[in-house]
């Protein structure tokens, strides 16, 4: 399916979506077309917004943010988040807040069907003092109390990776994050990859799979659907563009300018890379290959 | 300096948590000195990471390549830091207080905040079950109040509530490495009291950073500065450009 | 570390010991080795006891055990276990029961450090009136109860893999069952692996690394020690073996004549695969190599 | 004669947990015939396995080469079963009764057992949590009495009180197939009812096999027998040595 027909089908305004991936495999073709279609009143979740959900938040896709780190990895600010949370945005953003370790345990439970999922943390911290979700709940063998996240079922997750089947069996190496948390506990799931393979290729080494067909509503083929995060084994992370961002991010007309010329201004991924052909010489990745391994019985 | 003052707080062979900035970049310098033999795991997943070049963020690709385990991100903060495994947490602060209380979320209130600042990311997990933890912060009065504005990870006392009573694994912050001087947990009153000053540093100077009336060690310890290879090792091998040690 | 000098160094009597793989990598070489030292009052956890366990029983080194499923696979019973609970053993063996979901629960909470763990379970079956650990705890957020189980936290796990470096950097693949949860949840950790490979083979590929040195006490080179289970790539199940079982431990006797000469009767792995020189040519697996994939930025 | 009953209750498509024995023969002789695209999960973590052998156990390597994934077990359970993505479980049982109760842990009491079965395994997440859950059994009184031994995996009804009352997501025990004939759950009741007879079968056979006074549907289905097609592939190629077909 097109990455067009993909968020048509399955983002709506109003829904909760999420878009993850630690760093690596970020998938920004699928945000630019959300922007694109100009969905509204989105939940935004991921762990770290990154530029994605700067540029979706400035775009005003989004009416609630949930995460727990919201900065630019390295660099410093997302200018477009902070201007919405400190009040210069309008309207402005509601936002709900965990740490890490939250984030991931409230897409576990999500992902195995219980409605909360325990963990020992946020003692002695103000998290649960502003954001009421985070409970505790008393262990029935040694009675000490221990804190609680609620489970998060998005509408619809985006996962990228490197390689799938026409399915939607999905390889994925490298940092995997909590992607497959996050799309077991999704209504839909929309797997974008760098390539599409013949199902053979999957079969022949199944402990690489992380996300089975089962749960797949769509596959789109984006390549460099990731940039200016990387994927492992095809292109590196953009460094230079998270630079950059902190300037053309700091003025909201800046800022606007980058949407209109690298988002609004191209119809999908592959213009967005024509457009810039220095990037792939500049970021394609060395050879690195593992050795395989004898599945045979 | 700060890099390497906090560098050679960890020994070889043992198992840290690491954070972007200057912690990484500690523990790089550590890995290429003293401590070949560091166990770097990143909160996204890299075990025994031997990054090729100093990785920007921890979510660098180089942390993958050639490490010796990538695990999903609920198993890198319920099997190895819930679990106890982790000896030594590494965390920056926006503010550090009297008691080693951290601040990555807000300066001012809350719900209207002066500065929004990026947040928690694993920074209050880490500062509950690491072994211990170290901090890395710039001295200034307003990085270093009698009391944070919001309380991120927790230190050794919070409203008077010691982190037993509190039911923290983990020995919190019991260290600050700061540009001027190392301060210390005290062990009765949890407060941070200076341990140790830079070369020709006064404690008058470190004072003036710091918004309390700050107690200080009966014997004042003396740091070395950076030997020949630290620098070298800094400025040439892991951050030529300079992009953290500017800073 | 030999085989000897690990069981001897890591497991003694009285301790809490698994010896975890689901039908895969099931090391009946350490638990012979554990029949030879003469262990006594073990407490033995596993999710299938197997022949391996039957084995153990019937040599006189449990006091109890903890498992969800005692039978022979594909076959029948487990006929020292059976003698044991139907009290013809002597003395009687303990037993802890629980499903496959409340054993996984058990051990993923004890490598998570938590001291429970939530599982929707056990509504209208009996375990939980023959087992008082199988508890319940009220979600904060629906109110609804759910079913718990208490961490399990091992004295030792022995776990066997394909392949280990020096440090104990362990990859695993095919049916990797609950080993992971097991290991880290242990206090000591035991791998044993086929093959002992340098450091840069487990770095080339990463993501297959399941349990990392870190954790491990000594790692053992044990080729054909999961036999008659099997190793994904190495060798194949030995049916024959489990289905001669039957007839083997049906009488108390018979299984000693067993034991007698294939486990008292031989020093260790080696001699034990010298004494059978036809298994080696008759289960050698074929080769079914994965692909490769790039690590490379 | 089963085997062939029970796969024919599989549609094309479906996702079902597969255990050992007869239902792992009936889900082979399903994907052979008119199922291609029957996925089979196994407890074990293998999913969409592509057997070249019929495995002998659900641990069997057959299941893993050229299978779609392999999960480690909490996976299993977890993400895929416990998160409602079974539509299809597919169970046996020493004991079977009234209300579909399995009981695969002891005959007599369970603290002094006349027979001690295997146990759980994987039966009573698979009863609760599989969208529709069929039993296959042979008929004798023994095998089906008015009230279980012990509830391993729980029924239509417990002790009066049904799914819906204790939380049971999933649809439970609708059809238990036999060697005689096809008994299906009352809407209402919940009670097993006979639904439709073998070939040649007469209802008081199934009756002599059945410890309680069985009811049947108004309208009794007639089962079709084995095509030739289930019987070569049930012979030649699942089953060749009559492993499970002797039974």
């Amino acid at each position: 399916m097109s990455m067009k027909g993909a968020v048509a089908r399955y983002v709506h305004d109003g829904d909760t979506v999420v878009i993850e991936g630690f760093t690596h495999l970020i998938c920004f073709a699928a945000g630019h077309e959300i922007i694109r279609q100009g969905r509204r009143e989105l939940t935004l979740c991921r762990l770290t917004p990154d530029l994605i959900y700067d540029q979706m938040i400035a775009a005003g896709c989004a009416r609630r943010l949930v995460f727990s780190w919201a900065g630019n990895p390295g660099v410093g600010s997302l200018h477009a988040f902070r201007r919405a949370v400190e009040g210069q945005g309008n309207p402005a953003l509601e936002i709900e807040e965990y740490s890490h370790f939250g984030m991931v345990a409230r897409f576990s439970a999500g992902a195995a069907g219980l409605p909360f999922w325990p963990l020992r943390d946020y003692a002695g911290t103000d998290l649960p003092r502003v954001n009421p979700r985070i409970r505790t709940v008393t262990c029935p063998y040694t009675g000490e109390a221990l804190a609680t996240v609620p489970a998060l079922n998005p509408d619809v997750t985006i996962v990228h990776a490197q390689r799938a089947d026409a399915a939607g069996n999905t390889h994925m190496w490298g940092l995997v994050g909590v992607q497959k948390e996050a799309a077991f506990a999704s209504r839909h799931v929309i797997v974008v990859v760098e390539e599409l393979v013949d199902e053979s290729v999957i079969r022949s080494d199944p402990n690489r799979t992380i996300i089975p067909a089962m749960i797949v509503d769509a596959v789109v083929v984006e390549p460099w659907g990731a940039h200016p995060s990387y994927a492992q084994g095809y292109y590196d992370r953009d460094n230079d563009f998270y630079v950059a961002w902190e300037g053309v991010s700091r003025e909201a007309d800046t800022l606007r300018r980058y949407l209109d010329e690298f988002v609004y201004g191209v119809s999908d991924r592959a213009a967005y890379m024509a457009r810039q052909p220095g990037l792939g010489p500049r970021l394609k990745a060395k050879q690195r290959y593992s050795s395989g391994v004898n599945y045979g019985f | 300096m700060m890099a390497a003052v906090a560098a050679r707080e960890l020994s070889d062979g043992e198992v840290v948590f690491v954070g972007i900035g200057l912690p990484n970049l500690a523990c790089n310098l550590a890995r290429a000195t003293h401590a070949p033999h560091l166990m770097l795991i990143y909160e996204s997943g890299a075990v025994g990471a031997v990054p090729e070049r100093l990785p920007v963020s921890i979510g660098d690709p180089a942390l993958v390549t050639g490490s010796l385990m990538v695990c999903g991100m609920a198993d890198a903060f319920q099997l190895f830091l819930q679990n106890g495994k982790i000896e030594v947490g590494f965390l920056g602060g926006a503010q550090v207080d009297r008691y080693g209380n951290l601040n990555t979320t807000v300066i001012g209130r809350y719900e209207r905040p002066k500065v929004r600042l990026p947040g928690s990311g694993g920074a209050p997990e880490i500062a509950i079950h690491a072994r211990r933890t170290l901090v890395v912060a710039k001295l200034s009065q307003r990085a270093f109040p009698e009391r944070v504005d919001f309380i991120t990870s927790p230190g050794q006392r919070v409203n008077g509530v010691s982190r037993k009573q509190l039911g923290l694994p983990g020995a919190g912050p019991v260290k600050v490495i700061t540009d001027k001087g190392v301060l210390e947990a005290d062990e009765q009153s949890g407060e941070m009291v200076l341990a140790a000053l830079y070369p020709g540093v006064e404690v008058s100077e470190v004072q003036a950073g710091v918004g309390w009336d700050l107690k200080c060690r009966a014997r004042l310890g003396r740091i070395e500065p950076p030997s020949g290879t630290e620098l070298r090792v800094l400025r040439e091998v892991l951050d030529p450009q300079g992009l953290y040690l500017k800073a």
